[in-house]
């Protein structure tokens, strides 16, 4: 255990900065490269890193596959709930321009509701991938 | 300057396949495509695809190649047979080149902006997507905006996977044994070699 | 009719995917995607009504216009698929629950009805489309769903198939990007509309013939045309009784559809068919696919794997109408699609009711099942009548438009052809009639017949194989003016 | 003149046809897998060359400034949505290969098929 005390220390340093960067990434995505699904995917290597320092087992205690797996689910119901707001309030399918008073705010809104859809969903599905595949026991040959 | 790069990347990468076509210890060969992924990342932000290459990077030289090295602990990492050129591929692939190559003789020339496809759709994103969306970046708007149903299905598509990946390998048990459907009622196991098998055709 | 329907059409299942897998309970998840399917197929109905007597509907999502946004597009083509992979779902679902508990791990359940309400999205996605990298994403959808369905089979060959499937499947995908890549290009649009207005001026250019023949062969590695159908027979043979009958009777009719989207609207009858020549290909590959294929079934000891290879066959024959390319053979290749897909959907059904009491479905299995499982085993003889073509089945109605088709053009051999496959179709249908009917039992007598929950289901296919057999007004007129629509004939 | 502005694409069709290769002719799974990667890779560079235009930039709104010429956004769009999907079907495929592997205790196709023939 000890002689992986720097993997430790600087896991616990970095993973911060790596959620913190996701979510720079998340929200400077109007602006610059960069967007729900780069966020998700950077978000989920921050848990991921952790399950392989810490272990699976503090990882899923963390974040139970449960979890991961309902963001999944509800990434998706987030994006296609925003069409059917839409759709609600008069305007075609994922026509954002009617979620605010004008356009412009109504495109803001809409961008920013479906790109966090694919952040949550592209976490869940990227960390619950990982652990589908790091919980699986080696089968004998 | 930048044609240099753009060709010095474009060998690199063509080496790089060549070794994951060649190289027979997975570990190396998923090392390598996660260099291939690096490789493209660099080669898409000389071609202006920032996004792209962000993308590139995160999916390909870091998730792909966790999932790959999973795997491989998981089922071993040695590539068995010796390769040896096999007749049937290699004919369908020179022949995919080959039509690949004519069609290219028509194309427009590798990054003219008079080519038809910078004239038709896409100057409309370029001149009204900042006032019509608000986003500079054109990426993001034509992705979440013009385009926004596309990326619903893409996140279906992810989604989609996890749930075949998980209806696969889900629970840490192996599902319980699996039978040739005929073991199970004594019917005649007996199943030779079928004729027709792959379509005899 | 609300003018979102297009679009509800595929999102309510969409949304019901999540809904499914979240529910965690296998009767719930089941209620769930039991009623995504039942909304498809309202849906569907009432387009295809709504098309038939008003016109086609554009819908612009985001409320962008094409070619700048995403076009849904429903006519009188897409209308009819959509009825056929919407109603197959809303058949197959109630005979699923059966099946799929004594199938399936229960912990998986939920999982498995996401996985079969996500494929119907996927294919209904792809139909509905006017954006040709739409169809892309909403065919991995259904790809990706249907390679894990498939490796749901007990028989861990069912593993190697998928992945067979998946490997020949995502070659085909990539093929069908490139044809799209190299088609942007040269046009700088993705709308399918938008496509069909700039293509012709580009007949004497090399990129777009090339664009053709990517999507071409993509799609034909998608529908399984002969020689490109390797990952068919064990996909079908060793996937669960339910998805078989899902998938059979859908996926591959979809993929047909994007065929005749991509050569007669995108690219349009001239070019297909006098420049690059299509015919000459499609015609000698789909009569080689009806002949070569029935024989492989006759040889088959797996029932259901004898039945993929007849389904190659027939793929045979939609695509040998679609080759003709005139409004009678393309028509008959629609009704074939449809009437097919009633056929296949019945047989493989009748299959996983045995499947159910006997637990094997290889030929010997059959023995004596026609006294055991009288319903199951009359199901399978009316389908298998339906499927070699005896008039009142909708079988013959599908040879009798396609006969026509290829007398009107003289093509005498070709007539004679589909008639030889019908003759080979005897042999291997009588092949399990004669087990079934003609052996003695095996086993203590336990066998009794499927539960009503699997023959409804089962009998509802059959009894809509002679309905529309013997009444074909209906389905032989939409066939007909989704033809003219096709290749854009007086309507 | 010509043959330089296409010079891009032969070599990307090269690679495409290396990963394809590799794909088709290869009997261990994980490894047509990745070249399954590598076609799909080769692919995304094709649609990527075909936006550049030279001497523009990525396409982000650079406000206050005229005349900028911008880098065709469409096929960076497209490939976003094509690397989710290359993803996606790569972990179907690898989770296809640990199953695999349970049921057979191997991932070379031959001896799968072997295998298969003696049941």
């Amino acid at each position: 255990m000890d002689d992986r005390v720097i993997l430790r220390v600087g896991a616990k340093i970095l993973i911060p900065f790596i959620l913190l960067f996701a979510l720079y990434v998340q929200f400077h995505g109007d602006f610059g490269p960069g967007g729900g699904f780069q966020a998700g995917v950077i978000f989920a290597a921050g848990f991921i890193l952790y399950a392989l320092v810490f272990g699976l087992g503090a990882a899923k205690a963390v974040l139970p596959p449960i979890v991961a797996h309902t963001c999944a689910a509800i990434g998706v119901m987030v994006y296609a709930g925003t069409g059917v707001v839409t759709l609600l309030l008069g305007g075609n399918f994922l026509d954002y321009n009617v979620l605010a008073h004008n356009a412009e705010h109504g495109q803001e809104w809409g961008i920013f509701s479906v790109e966090t859809g694919v952040l949550i969903t592209v976490f869940g599905v990227m960390v619950a991938i990982f652990y589908a595949f790091a919980g699986r026991r080696r089968s004998e040959p | 300057m930048s044609v240099v790069v753009d060709v010095a990347l474009l060998a690199f990468l063509a080496v790089t396949a060549f070794a994951v076509m060649k190289q027979r210890n997975l570990f190396a060969v998923a090392m390598l495509s996660g260099i291939y992924s690096l490789l493209c990342a660099a080669l898409y932000t000389m071609l202006d695809a920032v996004d792209v290459a962000f993308t590139e990077a995160a999916v390909g030289a870091g998730i792909s190649t966790v999932l790959v090295l999973g795997t491989l602990a998981l089922v071993g990492h040695e590539e068995k047979k010796p390769a040896r050129p096999k007749v049937l591929p290699l004919f369908v692939v020179l022949v995919t080149g080959a039509v690949m190559v004519y069609g290219t003789l028509d194309m427009p020339p590798f990054g003219r902006a008079d080519n038809p496809a910078h004239q038709h759709v896409a100057p409309r994103y370029i001149e009204k997507s900042g006032e019509e969306t608000g986003v500079p970046n054109i990426v993001t708007s034509v992705l979440a905006s013009y385009r926004g149903y596309d990326t619903m299905g893409e996140t279906n598509v992810i989604f989609t996977a996890l749930v075949g990946v998980l209806l696969l390998i889900a629970t840490g048990e192996r599902r319980r044994r699996l039978w040739s459907a005929d073991e199970r009622n004594g019917v005649v196991t007996e199943e030779s070699s079928e004729p027709g098998e792959d379509g005899d055709g | 009719m609300s003018p979102h329907l297009p679009v509800l059409q595929v999102v309510v299942p969409l949304l019901a995917a999540p809904v499914a897998a979240l529910v965690r309970r296998p009767r719930l998840s089941w209620l769930v995607a039991f009623l995504a399917a039942l909304w498809a197929f309202g849906s569907a109905v009432t387009l295809l009504h709504h098309v038939l007597s008003v016109g086609p509907i554009s819908y612009h999502i985001g409320d962008w216009a094409p070619p700048w946004g995403i076009e849904y597009r429903v006519d009188q083509v897409n209308a009819f698929v959509l009825v056929i992979v919407s109603g197959i779902a809303a058949v197959v679902l109630p005979y699923a629950r059966a099946s799929v508990e004594w199938e399936i791990e229960n912990e998986r359940i939920p999982l498995f009805y996401t996985a079969l309400i996500l494929c119907m999205t996927g294919l209904l996605g792809i139909t509905v489309t006017g954006d040709v990298f739409n169809v892309f994403v909403f065919l991995e959808i259904s790809s990706l769903s249907a390679y894990a369905l498939i490796a749901m089979g007990q028989d861990r060959r069912a593993l190697t198939a998928a992945y067979q499937y998946l490997i020949m499947g995502s070659v085909g995908a990539t093929f069908i990007v490139i044809g799209i890549g190299l088609m942007y290009v040269m046009t700088g649009t993705l709308n399918m509309a938008d496509l069909a207005q700039r293509l012709p001026a580009m007949e004497a250019n090399r990129t777009i013939p090339v664009a053709f023949a990517f999507l071409t062969v993509g799609i034909s590695l998608k529908l399984a045309l002969f020689p490109l159908h390797l990952w068919l027979p064990n996909a079908y043979a060793y996937a669960p009784s339910t998805v078989t009958a899902f998938i059979a009777s859908t996926a591959t009719k979809v993929a047909v559809y994007m065929l005749l989207r991509f050569i007669f609207t995108v690219f349009g009858v001239a070019f297909s068919f006098d420049v690059m020549n299509l015919d000459r290909i499609l015609t000698p590959l789909a009569l080689a696919a009806i002949v070569f294929m029935s024989l492989s079934a006759i040889y088959q000891p797996n029932v259901k794997r004898l039945l993929a290879y007849s389904s190659v066959a027939q793929i045979g024959y939609m695509v040998l109408g679609i080759s003709l390319a005139s409004v009678l053979g393309v028509a008959a290749g629609i009704l074939h699609l449809f009437n097919h897909a009633l056929i296949k959907g019945a047989l493989f059904m009748a299959m996983g009711c045995v499947m159910y009491r006997v637990g094997s479905v290889r030929i010997e299995a059959m023995a004596g099942l026609g006294r055991t499982m009288p319903f199951t085993m009359a199901a399978f003889v009316v389908g298998g009548l339906s499927l070699i073509g005896v008039p009142l089945t909708v079988g013959f109605i599908s040879k009798l438009y396609l006969v026509r088709a290829a007398l009107e053009q003289g093509m005498w051999p070709v007539a004679v052809l589909v008639l030889v496959g019908s003759l080979l179709a005897v042999i291997y249908v009588w092949k399990v009639v004669e087990v079934a009917y003609f052996r003695q039992p095996i086993g203590d007598g336990s066998i009794r017949e499927a539960p009503l929950s699997l023959l409804i289901p089962t009998w509802v296919l059959v009894l809509a194989n002679i309905w529309f057999g013997i009444d074909a007004k209906l389905t032989a007129g939409v066939a007909i003016r989704a033809a003219q629509a096709l290749l854009g004939v007086g309507s | 003149m010509k043959i330089l502005g296409l010079y891009n694409y032969w070599i990307v069709i090269g690679l495409m046809m290396i990963g394809f290769y590799t794909m088709i002719s290869r009997g261990n799974l994980v490894k047509k897998l990745v070249g399954l990667s590598v076609f799909q890779t080769s692919v995304m560079i094709l649609y990527i060359s075909m936006g550049k235009i030279l001497g523009g930039t990525a396409p982000i709104l650079i406000e206050g400034r005229e005349n900028v010429v911008y880098t065709n956004p469409i096929p960076s769009v497209l490939i976003l949505t094509a690397i989710v999907v290359g993803v996606a079907t790569l972990a179907v495929g690898l989770a296809l290969v640990v199953r695999i592997k349970e049921a057979y205790g191997t991932i070379e196709e031959d001896e799968i098929h072997e295998q298969d023939d003696v049941m």
